[in-house]
């Protein structure tokens, strides 16, 4: 019943995403479908991917297009031509898809092959091959430890894409004077500074809650890592970035992503020196379970590592060349 | 009457995003969507208890902190915007 | 086998010895690996220890092997001559980045072609494609920015396709291993849900392969991506997308399914004669020597295609000796026309001129590599196109065997054009200086070049593993 | 039958949604919010498939027997990884485009290619 | 006892969705920026609040009242912070176009 609603909803909101011109309303609505689909991910009981959804959808995404648009300029032009040729292509694709979809199982029903063929082993087995109660992050982490060691680099290549792409020299004349076009602006938030700079340790330590607490709940490193860059972001816009590049050293980053993917890369070394298959766990203790549990926890810790420092590189690059834009503009005027 | 409430919190985020459609300003706009993201973290929460299984506050949590963050991410921005646009229409 | 490759690239600030190492490291493995599977059948690999359908698998067979290889060395080969030309093409502070994408890159194609997981396919295809993005982005030109922004939408719906494609098998089959997939699908491969889910793999991976109708993004890419770059990828990524196409149709939904369901045949076959004749006609009248090449490679994916629809073993084997021997081909064109680059920054072909005097070796490397796009004997492309036509009449369709050969004839055309250039007309004026391309580059193009000939003279060990590949995978096929 | 599928159809539309942003506007930073939007709406089928009436979220807990299948979930942690990534190097060459075309529209930019040539 | 705690658990979420019910109404129906931002900024404190006690009357289980006293203290200091600096946003940019304007119309005042 619920679910229904919400995806009326999300439709609605998808729509009137077609039509807005202005970018920057684009974007908040982008925020609110993503809020939307994780509600929905909720009411389908992956507490999990909501998770996820929500930190990375809602917030990372949303901020950065945000930064981007700043650079880019908010409105869309409007459209010249009917696209008649991209409507026939949707139309075509989309009733090839429903009619993909009719002899699909009925939602829900439990006697679908997913549900019945590898699944199972996973909720039947796990708590006495892997002993965490999270099956989702036994599948993550151990099953499809290979799939998420992708993951891992896959937000590694656009840390490093994203640097290759926007990474500029900064100079320090330039960047005291942005500090001093930044500082008139901050001025004005006092009491938005105050609350945040109590806010932050907490979510700091929430952030590692989430980290370490990933085998009984929801959440793990990816999760962590987003929450964790996120209070640097908060931290980022309110006092300016060389407050924050004074804290938190580019390259110690740089060298941090590194290092999550190279821990996580050398579990399954190590489980491979000692003649196991790569990501074999079991081969990291005696007792093969507290093996499981402990390659789990330093998996974790890498993923959690890695997307934290990429999504901060990210974030840095964006906002630093739009301060440098921003000042070349300046002086052009 | 879990349900009632969780229904009235829908109700309430369908008036939000009306509202974040329409605009007409940024400012509503930035509203409607913080309070959406309250709102969602309401219904996340009574989304738990319905199905049973409250254990799993945690995404609560987190929404109401992504909710502040993209907030304040966007009234930081939306600076830059006024900025340009007054010093634009100084010269 | 080759997972502890994977482990090298994260390394940052790695330097081009190091990539290097590293490249040559995959390849050495990569030959033992095929020198196994060769004598020993399929390996299969449990990442995590865990068994097929629950954990994650490599699983290499002959055909695996046979493009790790390729994929391994042409990496190898062009990134002995990346230093010289990268120095000259990429800002200094982003040599780091450059090599470490490149690393990636490299092994995301490793991975494709490695696992035996059909969503593991799907997160390596972005890894790989995330950093041709970023790599073709690094190019000079600002078009290439451009070109890597059209081929970001484009990838990523072809991705996205994939993924709703393997979305829908999983909902049918429960599974995502492609051994297991090809078990279970049968029994249900008369559903509609089975056949969208077909469609929708095939059209993504075509979007990423360039086939004919959806080539839009290929041209623009190949021809502003720094030429390093240009020739990792014309060598290279294309050979994964028909690595794809080939696991999917005859692994996965097997040969009766996707032959029969759709006139996949008759398509294949049409577009893939299509895009022979429109690419290579496009290519004619190219003035930039990058975008000509772009567009041959277009048509030459349209050979593979035509051999790939014949569903016959011989066609199979042409299909993977046109991969190996194209792999060649384009490699050894694009260094060549990466040394010009460093020579005289650009790759115009008015700046062509008396080039064939200046710079003797480079250019007959490119002769060379053109007579074999022709297929002229003694070259690959002559090996490669013999058993297409010879497979073509196999199955007795006269008119397409002689359209390959019409479609030949333009090639004729298009690499005239740069001879002509290069030898017959005078040199440009204030081009005196221009001297031969330095060692780095033409030791890494003769080599290719040479492999070129001897391949093309001595055609036993690329043809028997492509046959071998082939009759595997109608083996695997019921 | 309308009730079986009735979520997949909603998806579909949404996917046909953010498919059609992606291939009939002509903004960048458009087209960027409209391949997020298709490839959220490929998680949404996903994670709609993954539901079975009456379970719970695969955490296990004493007294309950019934869970929705991980394994889709364990996919779409991963694809959302691949999304944010995907996004994050667009908007990366949407701002390198902006400062080298002084635009970010498709058919000034490519007005502004042609005239290169 | 349970009784008790089931009926005010109830007795609070009502409060709270009528709470929210009112501020939704607010946003859609009030005429201008700050009216509506005055009845978002108030209900919605005073909503999240009643509708969280409520949940903390319903759940005897210690950690999810934790949980949920977390969100609740939260939600009290992030909601009339973002509040505030909306709200100071906006007047700043109020402010900024009346100068503007205002030195808009002298200059064309003096023009003429």
């Amino acid at each position: 019943m619920i679910d229904i609603v919400l995806l009326a909803f999300l439709v609605g909101v998808a729509v009137a995403i077609v039509y807005m011109k202005d970018l920057l309303a684009v974007v908040m609505l982008t925020g609110i479908y993503s809020l939307l689909s994780a509600s929905f991910f909720v009411a389908m009981d992956s507490v999990d991917v909501a998770f996820t959804e929500a930190a990375v959808g809602a917030g990372i995404s949303t901020l950065l297009m945000l930064v981007a648009i700043t650079m880019t300029g908010r409105s869309e032009h409007p459209e010249r031509h009917k696209p008649l040729l991209a409507l026939a292509v949707v139309i075509v694709t989309g009733s090839l898809l429903i009619y993909g979809t009719l002899d699909m199982p009925y939602f829900g029903s439990a006697e679908a092959p997913i549900h019945q063929h590898v699944a199972p082993r996973y909720i039947n087995d796990s708590m006495q091959e892997i002993g965490v109660p999270n099956i989702v992050t036994s599948v993550l982490a151990s099953y499809r430890a290979f799939d998420t060691f992708g993951e891992v680099v896959v937000i590694f290549t656009a840390g490093i894409g994203v640097l290759a792409l926007l990474s500029v020299v900064r100079r320090t004349e330039d960047s005291s004077k942005i500090e001093s076009f930044n500082t008139s602006m901050h001025e004005q938030h006092l009491i938005l500074r105050v609350v945040i700079k109590m806010l932050i340790p907490f979510i700091l330590l929430f952030a590692f809650y989430v980290q370490f607490h990933g085998d009984f709940g929801p959440g793990g490193g990816f999760q962590a890592g987003v929450i964790f860059a996120s209070a640097i972001f908060l931290y980022a816009m309110l006092f300016g970035m060389n407050t924050t590049r004074r804290v938190i050293n580019q390259s110690v980053i740089k060298f941090l992503a590194a290092f999550g993917v190279l821990l996580y890369g050398s579990v399954g070394v190590v489980s491979l020196l000692n003649g196991k298959n790569f990501f074999d766990y079991s081969a990291l203790s005696s007792d093969p379970v507290a093996g499981q549990h402990l390659g789990i926890l330093l998996i974790e810790l890498g993923v959690g590592l890695t997307v934290a420092s990429v999504m901060v590189i990210i974030f840095f690059n964006f906002v630093g060349r739009r301060d440098i834009s921003q000042m070349k503009e300046k002086k052009d005027i | 009457m879990l349900i009632a409430a969780t229904l009235a919190i829908l109700v309430v985020m369908i008036m939000a995003t009306i509202r974040a459609v329409k605009g007409p300003t940024l400012y509503d706009r930035v509203l409607a969507v913080n309070m959406f993201g309250t709102k969602t973290v309401l219904l996340i929460s009574l989304l738990g208890f319905v199905m049973g299984r409250p254990e799993f506050l945690d995404i609560a949590i987190v929404y109401a902190l992504i909710n502040f963050v993209s907030v304040i991410g966007v009234l930081r921005y939306s600076d830059y915007f006024t900025l340009k646009h007054n010093e634009q229409q100084k010269k | 086998m080759a997972a502890p490759l994977c482990l090298f690239l994260t390394r940052p600030r790695l330097v081009w010895l190091f990539a290097l190492i590293v490249s040559a490291l995959a390849f050495l493995f990569s030959s033992i690996l095929l020198e196994q599977v060769m004598t020993s059948g399929t390996i299969i690999y449990e990442l995590g220890g865990w068994d097929a359908p629950w954990g994650i698998e490599y699983r290499i067979d002959q055909l695996n092997a046979f493009l790790l290889l390729i994929i391994s060395a042409i990496s190898t080969i062009v990134l002995f001559a990346a230093d010289t030309s990268i120095r000259k093409e990429i800002p200094e502070d982003k040599h780091t980045h450059f090599y470490t994408l490149y690393l990636l890159s490299l092994a995301a194609m490793l991975g494709i072609v490695a696992t035996g997981d059909a969503f593991n396919i799907f997160v390596f295809l972005e890894i790989s494609s995330l950093s041709a993005y970023a790599l073709i982005a690094l190019g000079k030109d600002r078009r290439a920015l451009w070109a890597s922004y059209q081929y970001l939408i484009m990838g990523t719906i072809g991705a996205t396709f994939i993924l709703i494609g393997i979305g829908l098998m999983y909902q049918m089959t429960g599974t995502l291993n492609i051994d297991d997939l090809s078990r279970r699908l049968p029994e249900v491969a008369q559903t509609r849900t089975v056949f969208t889910a077909f469609a929708f793999v095939i059209v993504g991976i075509c979007l990423k392969l360039a086939m004919f109708p959806l080539h839009l993004w290929l041209p623009n890419s190949y021809a502003y991506a720094p030429s390093i770059v240009s020739a990792f990828f014309a060598a290279t990524a294309t050979k994964v997308a028909i690595y794809l196409l080939i696991r999917f149709t005859f692994s996965v939904f097997g040969l009766s399914f996707s032959f029969t369901h759709l006139p996949l045949q008759l398509l294949f076959v049409t577009l893939g004669l299509v895009g022979i004749f429109v690419a290579s006609t496009a290519a004619i009248y190219q003035s930039n020597v990058k975008h000509l090449f772009a567009y041959s490679s277009i048509a030459q994916i349209g050979y593979m295609i035509v051999g790939f629809s014949l569903t016959s073993v011989a066609g199979l084997t042409a299909t993977l000796l046109h991969v190996f021997n194209h792999a060649l081909m384009k490699g050894a064109l694009f260094l060549a026309l990466a040394a010009v680059m460093y020579r005289i920054g650009s790759t115009q072909l008015s700046q062509f001129q008396g080039l064939g005097r200046q710079m003797p070796l480079t250019m007959a490397a490119i002769v060379v590599g053109g007579l074999s796009l022709i297929g002229v004997p003694l070259t690959v492309g002559f090996v490669s196109k013999w058993y297409l036509v010879l497979a073509v009449l196999e199955n007795g369709w006269w008119p397409v065997a002689v359209l390959i050969l019409l479609g030949s004839l333009l090639a004729v055309v298009y690499v005239w054009r740069i001879v002509e250039t290069a030898y017959f007309k005078p040199a440009l004026a204030g081009s005196e200086t221009i001297k031969e391309a330095p060692l780095t580059f033409l030791i890494p193009i003769w080599t290719l070049v040479l492999a070129n000939i001897y391949f093309g003279i001595d055609t036993r060990l690329s043809v028997q593993v492509a046959q071998a590949a082939a009759q595997s995978l109608f083996g695997v096929s019921p | 039958m309308l009730m079986g599928l009735y979520n997949y159809w909603v998806v579909v539309v949404l996917m046909m949604i953010g498919f059609y942003i992606v291939i009939a506007h002509g903004n960048l930073i458009k087209k960027i919010v409209g391949l997020t939007i298709f490839q959220t709406s490929v998680f949404i089928f996903y994670i709609s498939m993954s539901k079975v009436d009456g379970g719970t979220a695969p955490i296990l807990a004493d007294g309950i027997n019934q869970y929705s299948n991980p394994l889709p979930h364990v996919l779409i942690l991963t694809a959302i990884v691949v999304g944010i990534a995907t996004t994050a190097v667009g908007l990366a060459l949407a701002v390198r485009i902006k400062e080298a075309y002084g635009s970010i529209e498709e058919d000034e930019i490519q007005k502004m290619d042609n005239l290169d040539c | 006892m349970d009784t008790i705690l089931q009926v005010s658990s109830a007795l609070f979420l009502l409060i709270g969705s009528f709470l929210c019910l009112s501020g939704g109404v607010g946003i859609l129906r009030f005429p201008d920026f700050y009216t509506r931002m005055h009845a978002v900024g108030v209900t919605e404190t005073l909503a999240t609040t009643m509708i969280l006690i409520g949940l903390i009357l319903h759940n005897p289980s210690f950690m999810v009242d934790l949980k949920l006293l977390i969100i609740l203290l939260m939600t009290l200091f992030i909601s009339p912070t973002a509040s505030h600096a909306l709200a100071n946003a906006a007047i700043h940019e109020d402010m900024a176009k009346q100068t503007n304007s205002k030195l808009n119309s002298e200059a064309t005042s003096s023009k003429s």
